[in-house]
This record gives C-alpha cells, structure tokens and sequence, in this order.
C-alpha cells in the first residue's frame, strides 16, 4: 500500500529519483538517437537501417513479433553489440558507438534484461548496494564503507519494491517476479538518465503487473523509458507512443490505437498467430 | 578507524576467519614446541624432517587460497598459477643461489656452478641484484605481479573468459616451462636451481633455520589468508562474485569489470609468487617442472576438494591432498595415481561444494560467503 | 677397398657373362662349410677375401649365406662346429636351421652358438656385391636400386663393365643412373666432361663428389665443379621449400587429427575433455594389440585397427560421458577437472594392467619409406598416408555433420540446447552420440599417431595441450576452423624451426596463439550471434 | 639364548662362513631404494628398483653380511624433484638406512646431494651422467663421460673414417656438458668447425622432419658423417623412425646413442635400425657366463623371458657387490668407515672384467660399441682394450680443466685444484 500512496504524492517522497545533473546535452532534441543502425549475424539482418529517436523524459513503448530485434537493439544502444554501420547518440553529445558498456552506464543508460539477471550469490540488499550510484573505480570500492545515508537509500528503494523482509537473503532465492523487481530496484538505485526495460512484467501477476505500471509511468517525465513488451495489456496501460519492430526495422510507430489498427501491423501479428 | 584500511581489518572481526587464525597459530606454536622442547626419541618429538615437510604443505596451501581467490571469488579458472608460483620461487632461488658466493664446487664468486661449466663468461643481466635481499625479495613479488598485470591486461581486456582463458593460461604455464627448460635462458635448464648454502646469513642445513622458515610460511599464510578475506569481505568482493555470475549485468551497472578482474588476479599472482619464495628454500630445489600445467591443474583440484570461494577450503584441500601423497608415494606408490584420478572424479561430481560443503551443511546456511559457495555457478 | 673392387669386378664379369646359369650352380657341401666356418674366427680383412669366395662359387644359396651374414643370423654350434642360420634370435634360445641343407634345428640356448660378427663396414660390403649381381635383374626398379647403390663405389674397371651394361640397358632411369655412377668416378680421376653429366644431378653422392673436386686443388676443375654446384644449390631451394611445405602440412595433419575429435566434444558438447589424449592412446594400443594378434601381417592389423581402434575409443568415451560427464550439464569448467582425473586413471591403468615401458607397433612395409619425386626431394610414406588419412577423416566428419540426421540433430543441440528437445529431440541420446564420435575420431588418430611416434602411457599427453591449442585457435565448434588451425600451426612451426630450433619454435607458436586470443576471444571462425553468447 | 656369542662370531673374521650357518642375529641393514615408480621416469627406474629387490633377496640367501639380513626400503619419488629430496630425506631421518641406491636423471641426483651431505648418507648413483660432480657421499657406477662420450667418438673418428659431426641432444645438462665436451675434443683432434653441427630439442620432441633432413643435408658434403646422439628416452622412437622413413642408413650416417639401451629399445621396432650404434659400459649380449648367470636369475625373478637387461641394471649390480664387499671389509656398516673401506674395492663386472672404485668415487668400467641388431639386442663391434677409470672432472672443460677429486686422507676433497694446490674450485 505504502507504494501506492508514495506514487500518488511522489514529488516529495522520490526525490532521490530525480535525475542529477548529468553531462547529458539534452537542450536541442532527443536523448536517444538512432540512424541507419545495421547489424547483421552470418548473414542474418538482426537489425536492418533502423531510425529511432526517443525525446527528453519520454515513455516509449516497443513492440514486435519475435526476432524482430527489440533485444539487438538494447544491445546495441547499451554497448553490448556493435552495429556494421548507422550511428547512435545520447543527447546531441555522446556517440554510444565509440564508449564501452561501463561508460554508458555511467552515463546515465539503465538496462533491465529480458530475462531477469541480478546476483544469485549475494542478498537482496547487497545487490542494490552494488547498483548505488557511487564512485565505481577499485580502490574507492575497495575501501568502501557502508555509509547510513546509503543504507537509507537502499531501503527506500526495497521498500518500493517491496522486498524488506527478503533484505539479507539470498537473491537466488527469489520468485521470477521478486526478481523482475529487483532488478527495476536497482535500476533505481543507478539514477540513470535513460532506462531501458525489456519484458518487465513477464512472469508477474495482474496486481504486481499493476505496481510495476505505476513505477513506470512515475519514472517518466523525470527520465526516460522505453520498454519493450510483449503482453500487449500491459502495452495498453502505459503506453503513450509505441513503436513496432518488424524485421529489424520500424515498421509502424504511433498512439497505441494508431498501430493496432495499422494494415501492415496486423498482418505482421496474424501472420505470426497464423 | 580510517576508511582506507578498514577494509584489511574487518576480516580480523569475522568469527570464521578468527577461528581460522587460532587454529592455524595453535598448529604453529604445538609443532614448535614439540620440535624444541621434546628429546630426539621420544613419541612426541617433532622431526626436522617433518617440520620442513608441514612447511611444504603450508606453501602449497598459500597457493590454494591464491587460486581460490580467482576461481572462487572471480569466476576465473587459472590453469596456470603454477607458472607464478615458480617465478616466485626463482626469484627466491636466484638470490640463493647468489648466496652461495665462492662455496659452489668451481668455487667461482660470481657465477653459479651451472654456467660455469656451461663456461659462460660473465653474469647474464638478469641476474644482477639478485644478491641483495632486498631486491630478490620485491622480486618474488614483482615478476609474478608484471606477469599476471601483461596477461591479465590483454585478456581480460578483450574479454577472453570462461574455458578460453583457462586454456591460454595453460598455453601461459606450458610456454614458460619449455623457455626454462632451455639452458640458454640461464636459469639453470632442467636441472634448475639447488645446493643452496644459506638464506639471510643463516645455514638453510641448521634445524632452527628450517623451524624458522616453517614459522615465516605460517605467518605468510595468515597475512595471505588475511589480505584474500579482506578484499572478499568488501564491496570490491562483492562486485567480483557480480563479475563471476552475470558479468554483463555487472557491466551495465557501471563497474569496469576487466579491472576489477585484472586487481584480483594480480594480487592472486603475488601471492602464489611468495608461496613459490618460501617453497623453495625449504625443498632447496627450483626446476621448470613446477611450470607443468599438469601441477597447476592439481592445484585446482586442491581447491576444488577443499571447497570452493571459501579460502579456508582451499588450506584444508591442499594439505590434505599432499598429505595423503606423501603417505600413498611411501606405502603404495602405483595405487597412488589412480587414487588421486578417483578424487578428481568424485569430487566434481559428488562434492561440488568440496569438504567445507559439507561443513556447512551441519551449520545452517549463515550469510557470510560461505554460503555464497553454495550458489557457485560455474 | 681394393679387395672389394676386385671382387665386385670378378661377380660382375660373372654375372654379366653367365648370368642365367649362375642360379643352378651348386658347390660341394664341405667346401661351403668350411669357406662358412672359416668366417667365423676371419678377422675383417680375411672376412672380406672369404665374402669374395662365397659370392664368387655362384651357389644358389650364396645369397642366403651373404643375407645371413649381413643380419648377424649366421652362426656356429659351439660343440658340434656345424654353421647355421639362426631363425629368431629371439628370446633365450634361438630357433636355428642347417645353413647348407637348410632343415630347421629346432632351438637351441643361445649360450651354445657363436654368431659371426658383422659390422657396418662389411654390410656395406655385401651390399656392394648384392647390388653388383642386381644390376641383372629383370625389374627395372631393382636395377634402379642397384645402380644408386654402387654411385660412389665405382673404379676404373668396373667403371668399364658399367659401360658395357649401359650400353645394354634400356630403361631411361637406370641408364642415367649408371652414367652418374661412371660420371662420379671420372670426375673423382679429374675428368672435367664428368662435370656436365652431374650439373643437372640432384643426388647427394654426385653433390658430395661435385663438392670435394670444388674444394680439389685443380682450379679450372674446381670453378667448374662449383658452377655446376650454383646451379644445383638453386634447384635445391626451390625443393627445400617445398619439403618444409610437406613438413608442415604433414605435421598439421598429425594435429588436426588429435585435434579434430575434440573440437566434436569441446565445440559440440562444450565438454572439456582432458581424457581426449588418453582416448587417442587407447587407438594407438588398439593398433599395437591388433599386431599381436596377427603377427607377421603388421599391415592388415593397422587396416583392422581403424575400425577397432574407432570402437574400442568410442566405447571408452561412452562409458566417460555416462559416467561422469552427464552429470556435469553446463559446468564445463568441472568436466575439465573430472576429466583430467579419468586421463590419470587410464594412464595408470595402461601401466599397471600392459606396461610402463613403450610398445612396440611395427611399420607395414607399404608404409615405410619415401616415394622419390626427385634426387633431393622425397616424401615420407608414413606421414604422406597421415595427412590422407587426415583429409578422409576430416571428410567423414564433415558429411556426418552435414548431411545425417545426427549432424542435423547435433548442430540443432549446439545453437540452441532447449529449444531442440521442445522440437522432440533426445538431446541425452545426441549427447552420447556426438561424445562417442568424437571420441571416436580419438580413437582414429591413436591409430595413426602409432606409426609415427612412441606407443606409451605418456602418448596422451604429449598431444593434449596442443589439440586444445588448435581447437581454441580455430574458433570452438567450427571444424573448418580446427582444420585450417591445425594445419597452419603445423606449417608455421615447420617454417620457424630451422632458424629459431625446435624449443624456441614451439614457444613462438604458444606465444602467437596466446596473442591471437587477445585479438579474437573465439578464434579464427567463432560463432556469431546470441547464440554463442553465454 | 646366546647372541652375544653370536655378535661376536658375527664380529669375527670368520663372520661370513659362520654367518652362512647362523640366524642373522642383529637388526637387518636397511637398504634405501630410491627409483620413480609412477611418473614419466617409472619407465626406465622401475626395473632398476626390481634388480636392487633381486640382488638383495640373492645376498640375504646367502646370509646377508656380517650374519645380518638385509631389508629393502622402497619409496616412490614419483618422477618428482623436489619430492627426491623429500624422500631421501625420509629415508635417511625416518627409515634411518644404512645406504640408498637410486636416482636416474641428473636433476634427481642435484636434489638429493644436498640432504645425502647434510645427513651423512651414502647415495650409490647407477647412471651414466655429465660428470662434474664429486661428492663425498655419493658413488658413481654409471659411466662419467669419458668412459662413454670420447671412446665412441675414437672408434667413429678411428675405425669408421667420421669427419663430419652431428651432435645431436635432447636439451638438458647430460647432453649440454657432453657435447660441449665433445666439441672441445673434436677441436683439439683438428676438426673445423664447420664440420660440428648442434642441435638441441625439447624433451619428448616427436617431430624429427626438418632436423633429420638438415642432418641429411649437413651429410651430404662428401665427407663421412655420423650423429652423435643424446637424445633422451622417449623422443628417440620418432627421430629414428624419420631416418629410416628418409632413407638414412647406419652404412650412410651412422649414429652412436649414449641414452638407447635394450629397454630402450624394446619398445623400438628395430628392423630400420640395423647397424646404428650405442656406446655403453655393457651389453644383454655379452657373450658370458657370469653376464648369461645374471640375465637368467633376472628373467626368473621377473617371470617373464621377454625382459630385458641394460647398463644401470649392471651398474647397480657392481655397486652393490662393492658396497657388501666395503662392509666386510669395514666389518660395519657405519657410513664413514665404509666410505674409507670401499675406495679400492673391485668386483668382477659382468663383461668379464673387474670394476674397481676410484679414490673419485667413480668406478672403472669398459666401454663398448655396440651395432643395432634387428633382435633388439646390440652386437659388439669394439671395446677398449682396458677398463677405463671414470673421470669426476672433464679436461676437456675449461672450469674443471686441472680440477681433480680424491676422497682419501690426507686430500679428502672433491674438488681439489692442482693449479692453485687449494681445495674448492677452479682457479677462473
């Protein structure tokens, strides 16, 4: 309950969520930029001249049949894969193609895997710790100490997922869906500028689903998001602009209304179900 | 206390690493008095010979927290850690063999018997300031270290992991062990180095030197063991087991995971390096077999036996393992392979989470990184 | 060696004048016997004079004694004084047979007999003769033989019957083979002419006698001796070349064969199979037991040895993967360690239950040897069969994974494990499957590694670290990639060796492939794509 | 009942006659044995570990010595160095053994010199080896490479007309001290320079291709030509099998093996070999009871007829008959005065001949040039017409040009040099 309340009065509570001034430039045009991006695996065209712009503080929501590259994509924006050609910019001032995964971290992009990854091996509350925005270089983390306002934070984030009581246990222990939370929590924790979320509710139950939309909704304006899903309700509930991936490239990009009635859309989506 | 070395002290407020400490002391000080204190004769009476024999176990099991601090802790298998284990154990050989001054059987002040009668003419460069203490010292931990930083840097750089790393490690070891079995190098060939005379002004022959040297790889073993828990208990710990489960998430969560591997793995390298310096003087021989990636591979297994990311496993696996050679090699030598063979097997598949698996079993599961070794994914 | 010039020239006057008559000759028993017994106490100079006898009495069985002789077989009863012919000389007590009737003695303590020494010196000698009486022979290729034989050891006389057979002979071969033979001889008496019949010869003894007129005190001889030199030198490089081409590629066969098998297992199964080189001495022992059960036929026990050895090695990798290795799903780093483990057992094992020491396999004559592209440049039998082998087994390979069922299961369980059981595949049977194959190929290389190197419990060993040197280095499960890796590491040591010596070369290629890691984590063809992601 | 009557019997110079008759009335004398029975070496020391075994059992029926029996201790070093060490150790200080024979390669010998100094025991070392070593506490019975190296090389230089060498090793200290040793002779005796090839390659190499057909090559300079061969154990099968495969026979370039023995052999198929030669101190097939006597107790004790004999087997057969002979005459055991009593000791080899030991603590021995016969044996082609005593110190090497060894009183040193009349070293 407590989350709820926290969402609908959220300007004082989650003030820790707001973005810090970030190097991102910001001042003319979108955050994410995406031209051209071409990826190919032997052969075959993962991602085929894809254009994508994401704006400023934006919820943007990404849908596609399978195979059609939602999670190349990430890879790509995250720097993970490096596309054969096209470019990728975060705000007007950083090419993502030419900085590694740390970097762009760093730089403010979350990423929340498809499936869900946090570390099995450590607790709940360990795992957060080591999302927390801090300096990340060796000796710093070395010589680390657990400062109160840090185990503030950590706790106000466990809170708003929801898992107090798991705190000191094992996140390997953890069901699918505590996981999915987990991980959104230590998203939170990075303070990043851009989230990237794919599948966040697979896995989850209505209520959490409806939790998690909460979060999400909550996040944008602040930061930006863009999720990629397939449980086309959940789509539904949050989405403002949506964007289909078809073979590697946009296929149709709109208001959720605007794509489900889309001709080339459908005939994706039944071709799939046929 | 400062923030700057709370890190090294925290271990020393652990309950499991108090234990380990007291357990270890106590086994020092009993096997001293019992060497000092009891007649020749007697039951009790601890021989010179034993005494070096514990030393030796003492090393290997320095060596065994090394590789655990990798293997357990960062998800890395080294297949050639013996390779730093020997350097360090050149090291300390070339300073004794430096040492030895004119007692050598040529009698020559400067050159080691070996190159005499190989009659090189003068020192190679290499071996200059192996005289003085002091620098072969920062040697043992230097070479390993410089080796471990180059290697490390270009492989974990390009991201070489998993089964790959672990092969060119081994490639590592196996290069080295043939450049050293070449006389050309000037380390002495396949016959390496040995009839060392003294270390530090005392006579390696004398008893009480060798009791020395025993009480030195304890103490060793302790600070190793130490250093090993300290950087596991911090947040730097913390981040590498993330390094050793999902790796790409750690990276997307900001931390550079290529450095984090390449701190620990130097570090490990040091360590087995001082392992390998203390090693030598107490088998008072150093010869390219150590290079062999067959050893390196038992060392893995030591750890394997012992248990996994907990270091106190690695300790118990490697002495009990030489243990039990030394008494197979004496009372059934040909059983003695297909024993250790029946152990590697048994152990992987039985034992994944080795002796102290089984240790902990009996405590239920507490939240130190003891329990962290029952998650261990491979 | 004048007494053997003599008496190569009476043999060879024999020969060429009575030849067919020569096979029926018979001498008197006792006059044998004694010429025989007489070798026996000779001292090397009488040796000689009594070789010249034997050969010279035309007897039938002349060869047999001179064959007996040069094997060290002839032999003397110490009580009784009758000359024999020791059958096996094996063992404590030697089957031996009447050297003059022929009829087997039974065996006999080998303290009672006295073997007549023989030397190099004297082998040499029978050769000479045998070779002289050869150059009659009906087979062109034994005249060839023959003709090579005798370059060198010619003289002023026989020098002339050599013409004289010239002019008789007319295989092309032989006959530039005997004008070498004559043409060695005239330069070594400083006949310069000699010098353009040898220009062209790329045989070593007509080099060597090139080479001492060269550094002979005649100049006019000597420049010309060594223009004719130059001229060889060149051809020589272009075949030297091509010799360290063979060397490497035969040596990157002997590597793609141990590696092969391992890239089904590692790139396949993702299993590290450590015991791979004990699987490869299990082949290897095959071949050896398989020649102990068909003595005398080494050949068709090395053909039998390829199925068997396939077997008896994928068998043995069977019982490893339902053993051990199942258990041990997607830990690849353990199955390394539980691996290493059964490679120490079975080694120990074939120490305890055959031998420490090495077996001995033999050679099928059809593989020894070299067949001779020209005077300097001849291929290795043994190691040209390896490298077919080599291909055919890297072949087989390819068609099993490309157009069976298994293959296609197979790569189906590689890309995506899950995914292929949904679509009904038994991934535990393809498991066994793909472990007993690569196993297998082991297996295989045993076979062919036995012909080139020690059979022994260390075989394994000595190939392990290099097989997953090339697998890695070809880019895991890619056996395109192991090929090309094997066979280039092969080569490129070959090419290093000469100036950098074999230890030194060795560690380069260590050092390269180290290097190379760094600049392709996967190797020369690695898997793209999320599915090599792991 | 009476054992002092019998110590003192046993004390007697009678202690041999009367002993034969009586119980061995003390503690048996411990009899160290330190050979690799696991490991890369087992394949050569474990036979050496069987023949100590038989050659014990023999004395014990005999009566032992001094009417004591003597008791084997067998450890297992495991082909491992510093485990020599280790062992040797435990034998010395645990077992408290009267002697050790053991050790096959050289870096065994380096690891245990230490601790058979340190703690006083005696160490008899069967192998032929580099030499340039002396110690108080060690016997040689291989040969030193004067008693291999140099005659082989006379008997090609001589008899066989070699003036082109190939010195070919495996590269460790054994053929990096011979050849060098070898070099300097060549070159004293005149041979150029250019007429030494060196080759040197790593333990265990398997591909002989390019170096056989650079040996090939080097051969073909219409000089006669022979390899001499320190090529260890196991690579030797290939390399011999790339020169009958390149069609290099023993009559082309022969090559004399100082490290290929019978056993080595057994696991060779030998047919190629025919007429390739190896220098050792003796041969399975030397034609002699006493040598006969021996291969059949041995392929009794073994139970098999295919065995095999080889030259450290002989060597430790003469150590051990010096060493009891040494105890009788010291008519103790007590290392010291053994290791006065036994210098001068000689006992018959199994060539015929008597092996003597030298005041240097190496033994004199024949040596004898064998021919590969296609049996696996060696046939004797020549052998010195004397026994050579072993050289502790080369002349041929400058570090130990005028450096000799000699463990009697007054001298007792190893390492004595003439030059400077001071014990300890080289006067460079």
């Amino acid at each position: 309950m407590s989350v709820l309340d926290q969402l609908t009065n959220r300007d004082q509570v989650f003030d820790f969520l707001a973005p810090e001034a970030s190097p991102v430039d910001v001042r003319h045009g979108p955050i994410l930029y995406m031209e051209d991006v071409s990826v190919s695996f032997d052969g075959f065209k993962a991602i085929n001249n894809l254009n994508l712009t994401i704006d400023d503080g934006e919820l943007r929501c990404i849908i596609g049949p399978n195979g059609a590259g939602k999670t190349t994509m990430m890879d790509i924006i995250t720097g993970k894969t490096r596309p054969d050609t096209g470019s990728v910019w975060f705000g007007s001032r950083h090419n993502l193609l030419n900085m590694n995964e740390p970097d762009i971290a760093s730089l403010g992009i979350g990423r929340k895997f498809q499936k869900p990854t946090v570390f099995e091996a450590l607790t709940v509350f360990e795992n957060l710790e080591l999302a927390m925005a801090a300096d990340k270089r060796i000796l710093p983390t070395l010589t680390a100490i657990m400062k109160p306002e840090y185990r503030d934070q950590i706790d106000e984030v466990l809170e708003m997922i929801g898992l107090q009581s798991l705190r000191d246990r094992p996140a390997g222990i953890l069901s699918h869906g505590q996981k999915q939370w987990l991980e959104i929590g230590m998203l939170l924790m990075q303070k990043p500028r851009l989230l990237l979320v794919d599948e966040p509710v697979a896995g989850m139950t209505e209520q959490e689903m409806e939790r998690t939309a909460e979060l999400l909704t909550s996040l944008a304006g602040k930061q930006s998001v863009v999720v990629v899903e397939h449980d086309m309700g959940f789509v539904r509930s949050i989405a403002r602009e949506v964007t289909v991936l078809h073979q590697g490239s946009v296929l149709a990009e709109g208001s959720m209304d605007q794509v489900s009635n889309d001709p080339e859309v459908i005939k994706v989506y039944l071709g799939e179900e046929a | 206390m400062t923030s700057s070395n709370m890190w090294l002290l925290r271990p020393l407020q652990e309950r499991s690493t108090q234990i380990f400490l007291g357990l270890l002391t106590a086994a020092v000080v009993v096997v001293t008095i019992l060497h000092l204190a009891t007649p020749e004769g007697s039951a009790l009476h601890v021989s010179a010979y034993t005494v070096t024999l514990l030393g030796k176990y003492l090393c290997y099991a320095l060596l065994a927290v090394a590789v655990d601090l990798v293997w357990g802790y960062l998800g890395i298998l080294s297949l050639g850690h013996g390779a730093f284990f020997a350097l360090g154990g050149y090291a300390m050989g070339m300073y004794l063999m430096r040492q030895i001054g004119d007692r050598g059987v040529y009698g020559d002040p400067i050159l080691p018997d070996f190159m005499v009668f190989l009659n090189w003419q003068e020192l190679p460069w290499y071996w200059h300031g192996f005289d003085m203490a002091w620098f072969a010292f920062a040697m043992v931990l230097l070479v390993p270290g410089a080796l471990a930083f180059v290697f490390g840097f270009l492989a974990f750089r390009s991201r070489v992991t998993g089964v790959y790393l672990s092969i060119i490690t081994q490639a590592l070891t196996f290069a080295l062990m043939l450049a050293f079995f070449r006389n050309e190098m000037g380390f002495g060939g396949n016959n390496g180095l040995t009839d060392f005379k003294d270390i530090l002004g005392f006579d390696l022959r004398s008893d009480g030197t060798r009791l020395g040297l025993f009480i030195a790889t304890g103490i060793a073993l302790a600070v190793g063991y130490v250093v090993c828990r300290g950087i596991v208990t911090s947040k730097l710990g913390r981040v590498s087991v993330a390094c050793r489960d999902a790796e790409a998430r750690t990276r997307f969560l900001g931390y550079r995971v290529e450095r984090v591997q390449l701190f620990v793995f130097v570090v490990s390298a040091m360590l087995a390096g001082v392992a390998g310096a203390l090693y030598v003087p107490q088998v008072g021989i150093i010869n390219p077999s150590e290079f062999s990636p067959l050893f390196s591979i038992e060392i893995v297994v030591w750890v394997a036996l012992g248990g996994r990311a907990t270091l106190y496993g690695a300790v118990i696996g490697a002495v009990l393992v030489n243990y039990a050679k030394t008494v197979f090699t004496g009372v059934m030598p040909d059983a003695w392979l297909f024993a250790l063979g029946a152990l590697f097997v048994l152990v992987t598949v039985f034992l994944p989470k080795g002796i102290a698996g089984l240790l902990q079993k009996r405590r239920k599961a507490t939240d130190d990184d003891g329990a962290n070794a029952q998650e261990v994914a491979a | 060696m004048s007494i053997y010039r003599l008496l190569a020239r009476i043999v060879l006057a024999a020969c060429l004048a009575l030849g067919p008559m020569l096979a029926t000759a018979q001498v008197q028993d006792d006059t044998a016997r004694d010429l025989l017994k007489q070798l026996v106490e000779a001292n090397q100079a009488e040796k000689l004079g009594l070789l010249k006898e034997i050969s010279e009495t035309g007897d039938e069985r002349a060869r047999g004694w001179l064959e007996a002789f040069r094997g060290g077989k002839l032999a003397v009863v110490e009580d009784t004084g009758n000359v024999v012919i020791v059958l096996n000389n094996r063992g404590r007590d030697w089957e031996i047979a009447d050297a003059l009737s022929g009829d087997n003695l039974g065996e006999m303590s080998r303290r009672d007999l006295e073997t007549v020494r023989v030397n190099n010196a004297m082998r040499a000698q029978v050769d000479g003769i045998l070779s002289v009486i050869d150059l009659t022979v009906t087979d062109p290729q034994g005249r060839l033989d023959a003709a090579r034989n005798l370059l060198g050891d010619v003289d002023a006389t026989l020098a002339e019957q050599l013409e004289a057979r010239l002019a008789e002979e007319e295989n092309a071969d032989v006959r530039a083979m005997l004008a070498n033979a004559i043409a060695i001889h005239r330069l070594e008496q400083g006949d310069a002419e000699a010098i353009d019949v040898l220009s062209g010869s790329l045989n070593p003894t007509a080099r060597a006698a090139l080479n001492t007129a060269a550094n002979g005190d005649d100049p006019a001889l000597a420049a010309a001796a060594s223009k004719a030199l130059a001229s060889i030198e060149q051809k020589l490089k272009i075949n030297h070349a091509a010799e360290t081409l063979y060397f490497g590629l035969s040596l990157g066969s002997v590597l793609v064969l141990a590696a092969i098998g391992l890239a089904i297992t590692f790139g396949v199964m993702g299993v590290i199979n450590m015991a791979h080189g004990e699987l490869i001495m299990l082949g290897a022992y095959t071949t050896w037991g398989m020649q102990q059960m068909l003595p005398g036929q080494p050949g068709l026990a090395l053909v039998l040895s390829i199925p068997a050895g396939f077997l008896v090695a994928a068998l043995a990798g069977i019982a490893i993967e339902r053993s051990v290795i199942q258990f041990l799903k997607g830990r690849p780093l353990e199955t390394l360690l539980a691996t290493f483990g059964i490679s120490l057992i079975l080694q120990q094992l074939v120490r305890t239950v055959i031998s420490p020491l090495n077996r001995t396999v033999v050679t099928p004559e059809w593989m020894s040897g070299s067949i001779m592209i020209n005077e300097a440049l001849s291929l290795t039998l043994n190691r040209l069969y390896v490298i077919g082998f080599a291909l055919v087994v890297f072949a087989g390979l390819m068609l099993i994974m490309r157009r069976t069922r298994l293959g296609l299961e197979v790569r189906a369980v590689t890309q995506n494990r899950a995914m292929a059981r949904s679509m009904g595949i038994k991934a535990t049977r393809v498991d066994i499957l793909t472990f007993g194959l690569g196993s297998g190929v082991a297996g295989l290389a045993g076979v062919a590694l036995s012909q080139i190197t020690n059979v022994g419990p260390n075989l394994g060993q000595n190939y392990i670290i290099d097989s997953f040197m090339v697998v890695v280095f070809g880019g895991v499960g890619n056996l395109w990639g192991t090929l090309v890796a094997g066979l280039s590491l092969g080569t490129i040591n070959q090419i290093l060796e000469p100036w950098a010596g074999a230890v030194l070369a060795k560690i380069m290629v260590l050092v390269l492939i180290i290097l190379f890691i760094q600049k392709r984590p996967k190797g020369l063809f690695p898997q793209k794509g999320r599915a090599a992601e792991n | 009942m009476s054992i002092k009557k019998h110590v003192k019997v046993g004390l007697s110079a009678l202690a041999l006659s009367v002993s034969l008759s009586s119980v061995a009335a003390e503690d048996p004398i411990k009899v160290g044995i330190l050979h690799s029975l696991s490991g890369t070496m087992a394949i050569s020391e474990t036979a050496l570990k069987d023949t100590m075994l038989m050659l014990i059992e023999k004395q014990n029926e005999e009566g032992g010595v001094l009417g004591r029996q003597l008791e084997p201790v067998v450890v297992d070093p495991a082909s491992n160095w510093p485990l020599f060490a280790e062992k040797a150790r435990e034998l010395l200080e645990k077992e408290e053994v009267d002697v050790i024979f053991g050790n096959w390669t050289s870096v065994s010998r380096k690891s245990v010199l230490p601790v058979v100094e340190e703690l006083n025991g005696l160490l008899f070392y069967p192998v032929q080896y580099e030499g340039e070593e002396s110690s108080e506490n060690v016997f040689y019975t291989g040969a030193a490479p004067n008693q291999q190296a140099i005659p082989a090389v006379d008997y090609l230089m001589n008899n066989i007309g070699v003036e082109r060498w190939v010195l070919a090793g495996t590269d460790y200290v054994y053929p990096r001290t011979t050849n060098k040793i070898l070099e300097t002779y060549l070159k004293d005796k005149g041979v150029a320079a250019s007429d030494i090839m060196i080759n040197y390659t790593p333990f265990g190499h398997s591909d002989w291709q390019s170096i056989v057909s650079d040996i090939k090559a080097f051969g073909s300079a219409g000089k006669k030509t022979a390899v001499v061969s320190t090529i260890n154990g196991d690579a030797n099968v290939p390399f011999y099998r790339e020169l009958g495969n390149q069609g290099i026979s023993a009559t082309d370039i022969p090559v004399v093996a100082f490290s290929v023995g019978e056993q080595e052999l057994s696991g060779i198929d030998t047919g190629p070999l025919v007429g390739h030669l190896a220098a050792w101190n003796y041969f399975m097939s030397v034609d002699n009871d006493a040598n006969y006597d021996f291969i059949d107790a041995w392929i009794d004790y073994k139970g098999d007829d295919t065995v095999v004999t080889n030259d450290p087997m002989e060597a430790h057969y003469i150590g051990f008959n010096m060493y009891i002979e040494a105890v009788k005459k010291a008519g103790t055991t007590d290392v010291d005065e053994v290791k006065d009593a036994i210098i001068g000791v000689s006992v018959p080899n199994l060539t015929g001949g008597y092996a003597t030991m030298m005041p240097n603590h190496h033994i004199t021995k024949p040596v004898l040039i064998g021919e590969i016969q296609d049996n696996g044996q060696f046939s004797v082609v020549w052998e010195t017409p004397s026994t050579v005593a072993g050289d502790a110190w080369s002349d041929f090497l400058p570090g130990s040009r005028d450096m000799i060894s000699d463990w009697r009183a007054p001298l007792r040193c190893g390492n004595f040099n003439v030059a400077t009349g001071e014990c300890g070293g080289a006067s460079e």
